[in-house]
């Protein structure tokens, strides 16, 4: 059967190791395939690899599956996943992070590796399920060895081409418009799925999107505007999936500068001052934001990594009360009765509702005496303006979750001090700095006791909800669209494998 | 000071006001003649009153975020149910009266609209005069530019225009500079027309007797520029800037459509386009279609003043 | 006037359209033209001349309107035939030709298209006789080498030649009157002596009758039989043009003659009539022209003066001692 | 250079103009010679006419001597004085001015009368008040048979006469000596054209000026002149005083004109057939460029131009003919 | 004639340079490259290291002058959101952008002619009021708005026509068109009305105003004076004369047709270059800006051209200068 769906966006380029985004992996890996996959769950499964284990504290043994061929027909062998390695931890690469714990990987056999570690990593399975293998002779053939990263001047053929093992193949490609896979029937694994031909569209505008899927000309839309979820419900023929995303939304504060940027307070930072913080935090009505423009759409939690990730618990999501009046109180007894004027960064094209949220919190802040000058922009402008190395903000809303489903990581990149190690804190926006809390982490990160392990992260989640760098909101749903007829497998890490898509009769 | 000169200047000084009188008669005669056109006039006075006034005029004030409620969010008209006598024609997605919305949004459409067009006018007339009046090498130079501008279609170069404010204001500063980012894209994209019909104009005014005769009279080139040349090349522009203002609005509104318009919190009518055309499959039609509504409204009038203004003008269809 | 004239109009009134009301820009106009006669019609700028020649054409248009009175040409009353009909007349009956040689001819068309496409219209022959006869026309004219410039644009001839084919055009379904209304203004002497003689060759030839449309009363004594003065809309004096020229009776045809500078006439100052001609509702009470007549009496501010025939000529004054007196120009 | 200079009087010029030309670029290559090595000279208190068929370099000639356009070779003297316009700069000889052709087109609409007016007066006169200025305004208007009340119109509100008295007033507001007049009547009606004619005449009495006027009607040219230029085709062909010009023109081209006039009664045939049209200014014929209409051409007029030279009429003309005594009289 | 072509080519390029340089430099400022090129989390060290690599860090001077040599062979660059040649990028595009073009003006002159001569003839008839009232529609409400509207309707509530895309498209060569297949002629015609419309409105308003300036024409009084019947009169005296004038004014609009090109193709997901344009405005896609902006630059010079010798081939009076 053929499948058609649609998104806004397309993948940048057909090169598995050109970009760390989800929406591109996630496509791509219905052509090139990892080591280790997951279920729907979140589970690793086998894929590539058939089992792995941790020889020793700094030795991760994978073994590789026979029997399998890359759709050009040759065998799939260590030296590909050497190869694979090696481009993938190239400059080029966009997704050499996913080894930074690893020294150097060998082949004891030839289907065998050997991960060998720079440090301990208990985590590295969860971390490379997204590195996907590619084929070395193709590669080096079409000179498509190196990966074609931002920063190299020629074209690479990995860019408009794909070759890997998986269960489909790209027949025809036109960047921004479309891109079609056929089911490749060579593949190692028993189908799941009934596709026969699958073709990706993208359509920026996101109107016309559910527009195409009303009026049957798609199969599946993979984001769904919010507002147009109760209008497709209520269409016949098109159920709506959802589910809560494995990204928290928060709001954080820079507590680091000596002046905010664009502030009335002048000579010092109010964020320094934590009754300030939790004044903002108890002046925001999650709630409302859930009702109001999440439309439902959105599940509140308190804790900066996402309920599904490993190290959550819930017992900690606590929220403080929303209290617009003892916010106010807060804020006089920090000196600002009055309140203040300061600026807020927004994306408007990232996270769904993402401008919306702001405007609804600006308005909420208004209320103690708070006035935001909003800035919403894209997030091609807006990344570079907060993120490294300009940490150009003050107060602002971001997204995260951790690509390992690992609260560890998210901690370490988001929260670790500034500036003491070249891997960690290099996303602390809010400059936040607490020696115990790096302890905290220093020591998760080689923690091989799952349950030591947990008390650590708990420890440190503590520390983040009593200091309040950052304000988490919620974890929006996914929503996808379907016709009745298709059975999709929605994954909460966003992950849309075309190997679990069932066409039924109604479907054309 | 001999008697002659006081009762001069107090003659002088009304005729200009009873020639603009006469001719605001002449206009309104003619176009209670044409009720259409004065039904239209009517439409573009209305939407001036409301956007000067609109502060003493809207039920709420959207600007005012202590008063806005998020809980009022997607309410609808209030003739339909759900809906409350508060918000006449129903609340956006933050819970602002919609009509508030427009009453303000039509301020800052108007607004930006006529300072764009006054932007367009006073670079296209300068460079349209000079380039006309003076000819030669700085004429060519001149369209030479006009030519490499109209390369750069309007909208195109408002976006590059808004990206290099950016980058040049900082982003924090951009905002706030957002309403001058526009007037500026948006009047910097339409000066050529401006300077083509006015080049045009005023190569054929200068080689009229009256230029001349100033000329050989000794007034300096300036005076005669202006003094002489404009007034009597102003003519068309009027009705240019007319329909200009009507497309400077259309334009404010495709920009926002693109990312580059107006802030959400300071809404004009495109931004509430733009945000209720999201809400357009959902079911909370109202935030776009009432928006849409008076911008197609107030636009048809504008346009169907200025093609009324036009054929009036015009000599040869009189 | 035994005979039945081939032009005949009565009455004519010709109406404007303002902003309040109707302006009268022809009042009561009555003239003939007999069968191969050639009639001036004099007059200053604005006094109704050009109308007159349209509303002939029946090609009037807004603002302006016939307001009343009759046209008759042949016999024919043609002043409300139906425009399917009036537009066959137009070009096979009437002619036309008009001043401005540069504006009367469509830019994009070749002469020789024009001429073809207005053969074709009237007369049903083939192309190739239509080209024929167009070539025949351009020589008729006066037009040196008509087979070379037959495809040539307008904007290719000169001038006088332009003002040659605009008379080919006219001539093209061989009319039988010819309204030619300033023919000779945009040009210079040498080119006005040389249509003059023109127009007078083809009248003669062709038998044809012709109104010409003037302000240059030298024009007319060198083209016309008869002559009109018309003055605000309204007729001063008709009669044939030795008459006229040599004794006008009107006081504003003698003025008229008077004003004009002559070569070989010496004189210090030329003679003027005061003021201007009134426009089209600004006409005065009386008599159109007595504010500016040094003879007015009470009589001429209270009512207009009634056509009277003299001997030879009609007027149009009140002066109960008008008789005609002797021109004292031209000697 | 070598060109005798045709004086039309023996007095002392007021202006002189000595081998003025005038050369337009058409397209990359040619050049319309629209004045072509013109010399003549005005004494003061008179008037030159300078009459010609259209296109025959008349208004540039004008345009020339008031400074309005920038001579390509030659010189223009006033009162003794070179006075040349630099290039690219308003023109402007206060005491040249110029009355134009059509009075619609040269007043501006948007001025009132008594603006435009004041204008010129406080250019010319700086040194006085506003009051005198205004004075000085209504003396204009009355000057020209106007009433100080005409000033606070606009020239819509007048007819084309009045117009043009207007015209006058403001040039006489220069207070000039010298009026450069470029058909200032062809565009009035033979009733006004007597007014302004008048007009032009009393004004040069009261205020002894001089003129140079620049018509195509013969008979104002009668009427007005002192003494006559002919021009075709950019070169002055004949000149001299009115009475010898039109009593006994010796260059055919002169006399092709006076025939050509209408007369009050109906001409031969024969007196009307004026020759041909006036010569593509663009490729003028070589030689004479009047030879291809001139019955009296030889060899000769094809090849050479000719100087002008005095004749036994007391005209100056350019003509092979006229040199060799071959005019038929 | 030949002469003249040339060196009105040679005119275009230096307009395309001009343009190159202008387009060069305020895309320079249009947001930071290296944002895009390199990880969010990225050392200092390695964004000079890129910034080398890219040869951003050279003077600017030397920089456009580079860029110049490479567009002289015919390199446009890698896109920086893709990493495609760019040139590749837009010729995959063109054919889409083309038919679209086309297409809208042919229905633009289709529809807009006949009504704008009949508008321009009986001014004060009903029928033209009502003509003027659908012109009015083309400027009344942005095109985006339009375009969504029309999806709403065709493609939402009655279902007729597809909402995006091109259908089915056939390759011929390395052209692309859908106007052989049902499939891609009906994805056409909404997008085609959206653009269309706007030209509709230009071109009814501009051969209106044209028609009745031309029927007062002396000449056409002339041809009235002559018997010439009227529909030879209307279609080829007065429209034949119209025209010209409105041939200049459409090609001069022809920024304004790319300008709705390229909305109309963002909200129909058309993949045309105007879309392409608006996602590397987005992304801060600076070589591809850049190119687009040159071959429009160039593409307009062309048109004028174009139009140019239109108009000689229909108005005799224009010579060409020198030629
Ligand atoms: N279309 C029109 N609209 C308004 N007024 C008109 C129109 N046509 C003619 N008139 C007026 O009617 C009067 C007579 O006009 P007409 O053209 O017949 O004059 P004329 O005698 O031919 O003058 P001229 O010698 O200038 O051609 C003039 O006052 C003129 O202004
Ligand atoms: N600015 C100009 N550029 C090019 N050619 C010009 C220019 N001005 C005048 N000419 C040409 O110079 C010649 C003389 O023109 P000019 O206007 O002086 O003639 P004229 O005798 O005044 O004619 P008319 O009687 O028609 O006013 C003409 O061939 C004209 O085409
Ligand atoms: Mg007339
Ligand atoms: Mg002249």
């Amino acid at each position: 059967a053929e499948f058609r769906w649609a998104s806004s966006g397309d993948v940048q380029s057909l090169d598995p190791h050109f970009t760390i985004e989800t929406f591109s992996t996630s496509m791509l890996a219905n052509v090139y395939e990892p080591l280790v996959r997951r279920l729907p769950d979140m589970k690793l499964e086998p894929a590539l690899a058939t089992s792995w284990e941790q020889t020793n504290p700094l030795t991760w043994t994978f073994r590789l599956r026979q029997d399998v061929t890359f759709q050009d027909g040759t065998p799939f062998t260590a030296a590909d996943v050497l190869f694979s390695f090696e481009r993938a931890s190239s400059p080029g690469s966009a997704i050499k992070g996913y080894f930074a714990a690893v020294d150097r990987i060998e082949a004891t056999d030839p289907y065998t590796v050997v991960f060998k570690m720079k440090r301990v990593d208990p985590i590295l399975p969860e971390e490379i399920s997204a590195w996907l293998i590619m084929s070395k002779a193709w590669s080096e053939q079409h000179g498509a060895a190196k990966a074609s990263g931002a920063a190299t001047a020629a074209e690479s053929f990995a860019t408009l081409n794909a070759m890997g093992t998986g269960p489909f193949h790209v027949v025809t490609r036109e960047p921004g418009v479309k891109t079609v896979f056929e089911a490749n029937p060579k593949w190692w694994d028993k189908p799941q799925h009934n596709v026969t031909k699958a073709t990706y569209l993208a359509i920026p505008n996101q109107a016309t999107a559910v527009a195409a899927l009303l009026a049957g000309s798609i199969d599946m839309i993979y984001d769904v505007p919010s507002d147009a979820v109760d209008n497709l419900s209520r269409s016949s023929g098109i159920k709506i999936l959802t589910r809560p995303e494995l990204r928290v939304i928060y709001v954080g504060f820079d507590v680091t500068r000596e002046e905010l940027l664009d502030s009335s307070v002048k000579g010092k930072n109010p964020f320094k001052d934590p009754r300030v913080r939790r004044a903002f935090a108890e002046a925001i009505d999650v709630q409302a934001i859930k009702r109001s423009v999440m439309r439902g759409l959105s599940q509140p939690t308190f804790m900066m990594v996402a309920d599904g990730i490993k190290g959550y618990n819930k017992d900690l999501n606590i929220r403080p009360t929303y209290s617009p009046a003892s916010a106010k109180k807060l804020l006089a007894e920090a000196g600002y009765p009055d309140g203040f004027t300061l600026g807020m960064d927004c994306p408007n094209d990232r996270y769904p509702k993402d401008e919306d949220t702001c405007q609804a919190i600006v308005g909420m802040l208004a209320k103690i005496g708070i006035k935001v000058n909003l800035l919403a922009q894209t997030k091609t402008r807006m990344f570079p303006k907060v993120f490294s190395p300009r940490f150009e903000t003050s107060f602002f809303l971001l997204g995260w979750a951790p690509s390992s489903n690992d609260a560890h990581s998210a901690y370490e990149r988001l929260l670790y001090s500034r500036g003491r190690s070249t891997e960690k804190g290099t996303y602390n926006i809010t400059g936040f700095h607490n020696d115990q809390f790096d302890g905290l982490i220093d020591a998760a990160g080689v923690e091989i006791d799952p349950v030591k392990r947990q008390a650590m992260l708990d420890e440190a989640a503590r520390i983040v909800q009593r200091e309040m760098p950052t304000v988490p909101l919620h974890q929006p749903l996914l929503v996808w669209a379907a016709r009745d007829g298709v059975t999709v497998e929605q994954y909460p890490d966003d992950f849309f494998p075309l190997r679990l898509v069932r066409v039924g009769k109604t479907g054309g | 000071m001999s008697l002659t000169a006081p009762s001069r200047s107090s003659v002088a000084l009304p005729v200009p006001l009873a020639r603009l009188a006469a001719v605001v008669a002449d206009l309104a005669g003619a176009a209670t003649r044409a009720p259409l056109v004065a039904l239209c006039g009517l439409v573009v006075g209305l939407a001036v009153v409301c956007a000067l006034l609109a502060p003493w005029i809207s039920p709420h004030n959207p600007y005012d975020l202590v008063s806005v409620e998020l809980s009022n969010a997607f309410l609808p008209p209030a003739w339909i149910e759900g809906g409350s006598s508060d918000f006449l024609l129903g609340t956006d997605n933050q819970g602002r009266d919609l009509l508030s919305l427009i009453i303000y949004g039509l301020r800052s459409s108007l607004g930006i609209a006529l300072l764009a067009t006054a932007t367009a006018l006073l670079v296209g007339v300068t460079v349209g005069l000079v380039s006309g009046y003076v000819g030669g090498f700085l004429d060519s130079v001149l369209m030479r530019v006009v030519d490499i501008q109209v390369a750069f279609p309007a909208i195109l170069l408002a976006l590059l225009i808004d990206g290099v404010a950016l980058s040049l204001l900082g982003s924090q500063r951009h905002q706030s500079a957002a309403v001058v980012v526009l007037v500026l894209s948006i009047g910097l994209s339409h000066w050529v027309q401006f300077a083509r019909a006015i080049r045009g104009s005023t190569l054929v005014e200068r080689q009229k007797d009256y230029v001349s005769a100033a000329e050989v009279l000794g007034v300096g080139r300036v005076r005669i520029l202006v003094r002489h040349i404009l007034p009597n090349v102003a003519g068309p522009i009027v009705v240019m800037g007319t329909l200009n203002a009507a497309l400077a609005i259309i334009s404010e509104a495709t920009l926002s459509f693109l990312g580059v318009g107006l802030p959400p919190t300071e809404p004009s009518l495109g931004t509430l386009v733009r945000i209720g055309n999201n809400f357009l499959f959902s079911g909370e039609w109202w935030i776009a279609v009432f928006p849409a509504l008076v911008l197609a409204v107030l636009i048809i009038a504008v346009n169907c003043l200025g093609d009324w203004l036009r054929d009036l003008t015009n000599p040869k269809l009189a | 006037m035994g005979s039945e004239p081939l032009l005949s109009i009565r009455h004519l009134e010709i109406q404007l359209a303002a902003a309040r009301g109707e302006k009268v820009a022809v009042d009561g106009v009555s003239l003939d033209v007999a069968a191969g006669e050639v009639l001036g019609l004099v007059g200053e700028s604005g006094a109704g001349k050009s109308l007159i020649g349209s509303a002939i054409c029946g090609i009037m248009r807004h603002p302006a309107r016939i307001g009343g009175g009759s046209i008759h040409l042949e016999g024919l009353r043609i002043d409300n035939l139906p425009e399917k009909r009036m537009r066959a007349l137009r070009g096979r009956r009437i002619g036309t030709i008009f001043q401005d040689p540069l504006t009367s001819l469509n830019p994009l068309l070749t002469v020789g298209q024009q001429l073809e496409e207005t053969i074709r219209s009237h007369v049903p022959v083939t192309r190739r006789e239509a080209r024929e006869r167009a070539l025949s026309l351009l020589d008729e004219v006066g037009i040196p080498r008509p087979r070379e410039r037959i495809d040539q644009y307008p904007h290719q001839f000169s001038g006088g030649m332009r003002q040659r084919v605009v008379i080919a055009l006219a001539l093209c379904a061989d009319p039988a009157l010819i309204i030619a209304d300033e023919p000779t203004t945009a040009l210079d002497v040498s080119l006005q002596a040389q249509i003059i003689l023109l127009l007078r060759r083809l009248v003669r030839e062709r038998g044809m009758s012709m109104i010409i449309i003037t302000h240059d009363i030298g024009v007319v004594a060198e083209l016309a039989d008869r002559v009109a003065v018309l003055y605000a809309g309204r007729l001063a004096e008709v009669g044939a043009v030795t008459d006229v020229l040599s004794r006008a009776s009107h006081p504003y045809t003698r003025g008229l003659l008077r004003c004009v500078p002559m070569i070989g006439v010496d004189v210090e100052a030329l003679e003027q009539i005061p003021g201007a001609m009134p426009s089209p509702g600004a006409t005065p009470a009386g008599c159109a022209f007595h504010p500016r007549c040094l003879r007015r009496s009470a009589q001429c501010d209270a009512e207009p003066p009634p056509m009277r025939h003299l001997s030879g000529f009609e007027v149009a004054c009140w002066d109960p001692h008008l008789e005609p007196a002797p021109a004292e120009v031209g000697a | 250079m070598h060109q005798v200079v045709a004086r039309s009087t023996a007095a002392e010029p007021l202006l002189k103009v000595s081998n003025l030309s005038r050369h337009f670029p058409v397209g990359a290559h040619r050049v319309v010679k629209a004045v072509e090595q013109v010399s003549f000279e005005i004494a003061a208190g008179e008037t030159l006419c300078i009459v010609g068929e259209s296109g025959s370099g008349k208004s540039t000639l004008g345009r020339l001597v008031v400074g309005l356009d920038v001579p390509t070779g030659g010189a223009v003297t006033f009162a003794g004085h070179d006075c040349q316009p630099k290039r690219g700069r308003s023109g402007g000889r206060g005491p040249i001015q110029l009355i134009f052709q059509d009075p619609y087109a040269s007043l501006n609409a948007r001025h009132r009368v008594s603006d435009a007016l004041a204008e010129v007066v406080r250019i010319h006169r700086p040194a006085i008040g506003e009051a005198a200025v205004s004075a000085r305004v209504d003396e204009l208007l009355v000057q020209v048979g106007l009433s100080p009340r005409d000033g606070m119109k606009y020239p819509h509100q007048f007819s084309g006469g009045q117009r043009q008295r207007i015209c006058i007033a403001r040039a006489l507001a220069a207070d000039p000596r010298f009026i450069v007049c470029d058909e200032p009547t062809s565009a009035l009606d033979v009733s006004v054209q007597a007014q302004i004619l008048n007009l032009i005449k009393l004004l040069q009495r009261e205020q002894q000026l001089t003129y140079l006027f620049i018509s195509h009607n013969l008979a104002v040219v009668y009427h007005i002149a002192d003494a006559v230029g002919v021009m075709y085709l950019g070169r002055l062909v004949e000149m001299g005083r009115k009475h010898a010009v039109f009593g006994q023109p010796t260059h055919p081209y002169t006399r092709m004109l006076l025939n050509a006039v209408p007369k009050l009664e109906r001409s031969p045939d024969a007196a009307l057939a004026a020759n041909g049209e006036i010569a593509s200014a663009i490729a003028p014929p070589p030689g004479c460029a009047f030879h291809p209409r001139c019955p009296l051409a030889d060899a000769r007029c094809a090849r050479e131009i000719p100087q002008m030279l005095a004749q036994p009429n007391g005209t100056f003309a350019a003509c092979h003919a006229a040199e060799e005594r071959r005019l038929p009289f | 004639m030949v002469g003249y072509v040339a060196r009105r080519l040679a005119q275009s390029i230096i307009v395309a340079v001009a343009v190159a340089f202008i387009a060069f430099a305020v895309t320079d400022h249009v947001g930071d490259p290296l944002a895009n090129l390199v990880a969010q989390d990225a050392s200092q060290q390695e964004r000079d290291q890129v910034a080398a690599m890219l040869g951003l860090d050279a003077p600017f001077p030397l920089r456009f002058a580079h860029y110049l040599e490479q567009i002289a062979t015919g390199n446009f660059g890698l896109s920086y959101r893709t990493r495609e040649p760019v040139l590749k990028m837009i010729v995959d595009r063109l054919p889409a952008s083309i038919e679209l073009s086309v297409c809208a003006i042919l229905l633009a002159l289709v529809i807009g002619v006949p009504m704008g001569v009949y508008c321009g003839l009986f001014p004060k008839a009903w029928l033209s009021q009502v003509f003027l009232g659908i012109a009015m529609m083309g400027i009344s409400l942005p095109t985006f708005l339009i375009g969504i509207f029309l999806i709403l309707i065709f493609s939402v509530w009655l279902g007729w026509l597809p909402a995006f895309g091109r259908g089915d498209v056939v390759a011929i060569g390395w052209w692309t068109t859908g106007l052989v297949t049902a499939g891609g002629l009906k994805a056409l015609v909404l997008p085609t009305v959206t653009l269309g419309l706007f030209l509709i409105t230009l071109v009814i308003r501009l051969i209106r105003g044209e028609m009745l300036e031309v029927m007062r024409e002396e000449y056409i009084r002339f041809a009235r004076a002559r018997g010439i019947p009227s529909l030879s009169i209307y279609f080829r005296h007065a429209l034949k004369n119209s025209i010209v004038p409105v041939v200049t004014v459409l090609g001069l609009q022809f920024g304004s047709v790319l300008v709705f090109a390229m909305i109309t193709e963002t909200v129909f997901s058309w993949p045309g270059i105007g879309s392409l344009m608006i996602q590397s405005v987005t992304t801060a896609d600076i070589p591809v800006m850049t190119t687009y902006l040159v071959m429009t630059g160039v593409l307009f010079t062309l048109i004028n051209l174009a139009v140019d010798l239109l108009y000689l081939a229909i108005d005799p009076r224009v010579r060409l200068a020198g030629a």
